[in-house]
């Protein structure tokens, strides 16, 4: 049976091609994969689009990524005051984006891992988030159709794993990672400690083991933003 | 509409949350936005607990943490590390807009860069202004939230009206707000318009209209804004 | 603060009206609130509409509503074949039955949680599951739209409550549990503990306490069916 | 197609379930459903390891409970109390579900009255039986799965094959059976039609064909099954 723990980052994200889809976690500084986007950095994979809530902290998250000029398309819900490397990208049109509502982000994501193709909400009925959206009511309420957010690769970060792939966050680092991990068709998760399998409890696994495929311990850039 | 001949004393940022602090009744779960909103939190009357929510995962926000006590995994979503009280508990991002879009929420209140007489809120992104913008959260939170109250100043640095008819700025959600709380004055989003509920002390009805930019309701005489 | 721990079964079904859309949890015999079926059957509440993976065992879980007579439509997956008093009232046609895939009626049950109002999936597609719902083609596939299913009370088990409503549950008595908790105007759960608020990790809470209303300690009646 | 005139010895359903056993790869997460796919759990291949799944809301199944040492919290799909295997999980139904409808599992095996040539499978509801019949996770397992083997008797009691054209029960899911494993035959549903695959000892190509209701396509000569 094929081994989910890694040995390094650098092996973890070895087979993402350029063009890939991109998930990553984060928010707010907390439960960014910090270790695994340096790796993807060195590894230099271009023409990325990256899915994400941030985009980029200065060098930090997916900063050093947007510096690198490695991202062509990004959606994101709050690209940040200090995503400057996106910023300038932007401007330069060397980057697009596709400013999503935050929870319609985290929904998109979440109706890709359940094998839904589309929902119905109310929110940014009326915004620019709407245009180009199909429109109808339903249940008395102005709706738009928001379609699922599919991903090859989803870099997560969590706080323990098993050797089996279960996983569980510390605190609200918590955040798009659990969502983001059952998305992605593979899915890599750097992670703080490494357990034997069955160490966590069955009921306070967050992350069941059949998302995850890669697990790789963190070297040391916690909070890089 | 300009504001350049009256030099009244408004109120300050602080004093506006105060006053939207006494709005939040005892037991509601709460989110608070940037800006003034996320002021209210240091005003609250004593005897009232509130559940704070924060849309990154968090429910049951205590204050700010000390600094040196700080935890960068435990931040709010303005990434200000956070205390927690007792009963808090942490979820993920879609179960955290589950509970902002599906109506959980007792209460949010956002900051506002203009609000309409029918309630519209444009609270995202300045016309103009660098970049594309960031909307965050507050689409989904004016969208679900129970009560929606805004607090924002009642004119713009240039002094134009941040209370209009139509809103010019691009749009956070239609018909969402149901109560704007300004350094001017306390205004209820009705059916039938604009109501004005209160007025800042030393300011008049008509002196507050003068600075709106889309009629008030006066019904009988207003009272002042209480505090406390 | 309104207290949310009630000091009896039958004070915290008391203003169940009839004619109200009630969700029940349970599946294959666990987690069932069946202390507090039993104690709306007693109130006597009529013309309720049920939404419940299974329609009762003999008279166990929702078994006795259905010998009382006091439901007049349900959305179900699984009736089951020891749903005898069920069966029978559909014979007589004094009950009717909105029969949905399990993870369907799991999703709308969600939908009306997350404030979605409908999705599009390829569950059902070409079955009788399909009468009547708009079909269309996305994301390359045939799918139907599905619309949320809403409740005026959810009737749920969970293993402990912390005296503000957060909940865990033990092991697979969790199944339709945290999701109709999070659909329900009023969530009334039955829990075989109750904590001082606190005492649950914050990480550990499966439902957190803005979902849940009431709390009862349950009352001897663990497996009914 | 009526199979009084054959009266050679069928595989039990044990046999069928041993045989479908080999279909699961080392590692696999799957789901098994009532009648013959359930028995199969018994009958892997020793140093294969598979995670069940049972869409109440269980990953890493192991065997069904000792007697004496139940447990009616931690049921399967069946009702029946089980044991779990190191890294089991638990999870709510929502998640269950978007664990089978997601593609998710990498094989699901279910029961079945009727697989049409081109993979439609009815398998929840007899014409004519009295009651309403009921669905269970087979329409979600049925959409979702990455594989989707179907486990059952090539006949029925009667005779009639269950292998058909078009499916005349009711439908659980169109053009979602990868593989059927009968007491007669492994047949595999490709695009271009019922690819036979393997048969069961001392029987024919000609014979199964016999006693199926579509076209069998039979490339060179059909191994014996194999059941190890």
């Amino acid at each position: 049976m094929k081994k989910k723990v890694y040995a390094s980052l650098d092996e973890a994200v070895a087979d993402i091609p350029d063009g890939a889809q991109i998930m990553v976690g984060g928010f707010g500084g907390a439960g960014f994969p910090n270790n695994l986007i340096q790796a993807l950095a060195r590894k230099g994979a271009k023409n990325i689009t990256a899915v994400s809530n941030n985009c980029g902290t200065r060098d930090g998250e997916l900063g050093i990524m947007f510096k690198n000029n490695q991202i062509k398309h990004v959606i994101a819900a709050f690209p940040g005051p200090h995503a400057n490397h996106f910023l300038e990208r932007f401007a330069a049109k060397e980057v697009t984006l596709e400013l999503v509502p935050q929870g319609i982000l985290c929904e998109r994501i979440r109706a890709a891992a359940a094998g839904l193709q589309g929902f119905y909400t109310t929110v940014g009925v009326g915004t620019e988030v709407a245009a180009g959206k199909e429109e109808r009511v339903l249940e008395g309420h102005r709706c738009i159709l928001e379609r699922p957010i599919h991903a090859d690769y989803a870099l997560i970060k969590a706080q323990t794993a098993d050797e089996l792939g279960n996983l569980t966050y510390r605190l609200a680092a918590r955040n798009f990672n659990p969502v983001m991990a059952m998305a992605a068709k593979t899915t890599i998760a750097e992670v703080e400690e490494i357990v034997p399998t069955g160490a966590i409890h069955p009921e306070h696994v967050v992350t069941p083991a059949i998302f995850v495929h890669r697990i790789v311990q963190a070297k040391g850039l916690r909070y890089a933003g | 509409m300009r504001a350049e001949g009256i030099a009244k004393p408004r109120l300050t940022r602080e004093q506006i949350a105060q006053r939207a602090a006494l709005e939040l009744p005892d037991g509601a779960y709460v989110n608070l936005g940037w800006g003034i909103p996320n002021l209210i939190a240091g005003h609250l009357p004593k005897g009232i607990t509130v559940y704070f929510h924060s849309e990154n995962g968090i429910l049951g926000m205590g204050p700010r943490a000390k600094p040196g006590e700080e935890d960068f995994d435990q931040v709010d979503a303005m990434k200000v590390p956070v205390t927690l009280i007792p009963g808090a508990s942490f979820f993920h991002q879609a179960d955290a807009h589950l509970m902002t879009r599906g109506g959980h929420l007792d209460v949010a209140v956002l900051g506002g860069f203009q609000v309409s007489e029918k309630g519209d809120l444009a609270n995202w992104k300045i016309p103009g202004a660098k970049g594309p913008g960031g909307i965050g959260g507050a689409m989904d939170i004016a969208a679900g939230a129970k009560i929606l109250i805004v607090c924002m100043e009642h004119s713009t640095k240039d002094g134009a009206p941040k209370i209009v008819k139509r809103c010019t700025y691009p749009l956070t959600a239609l018909e969402c707000v149901d109560t704007i709380v300004t350094d001017l004055a306390v205004i209820d989003v009705k059916p039938e318009g604009l109501l004005l509920r209160e007025v800042a002390p030393c300011w008049s009805a008509e002196e507050v209209q003068a600075l709106t930019g889309a009629p008030l309701i006066v019904r009988r005489q207003i009272p002042e804004m209480s505090f406390a």
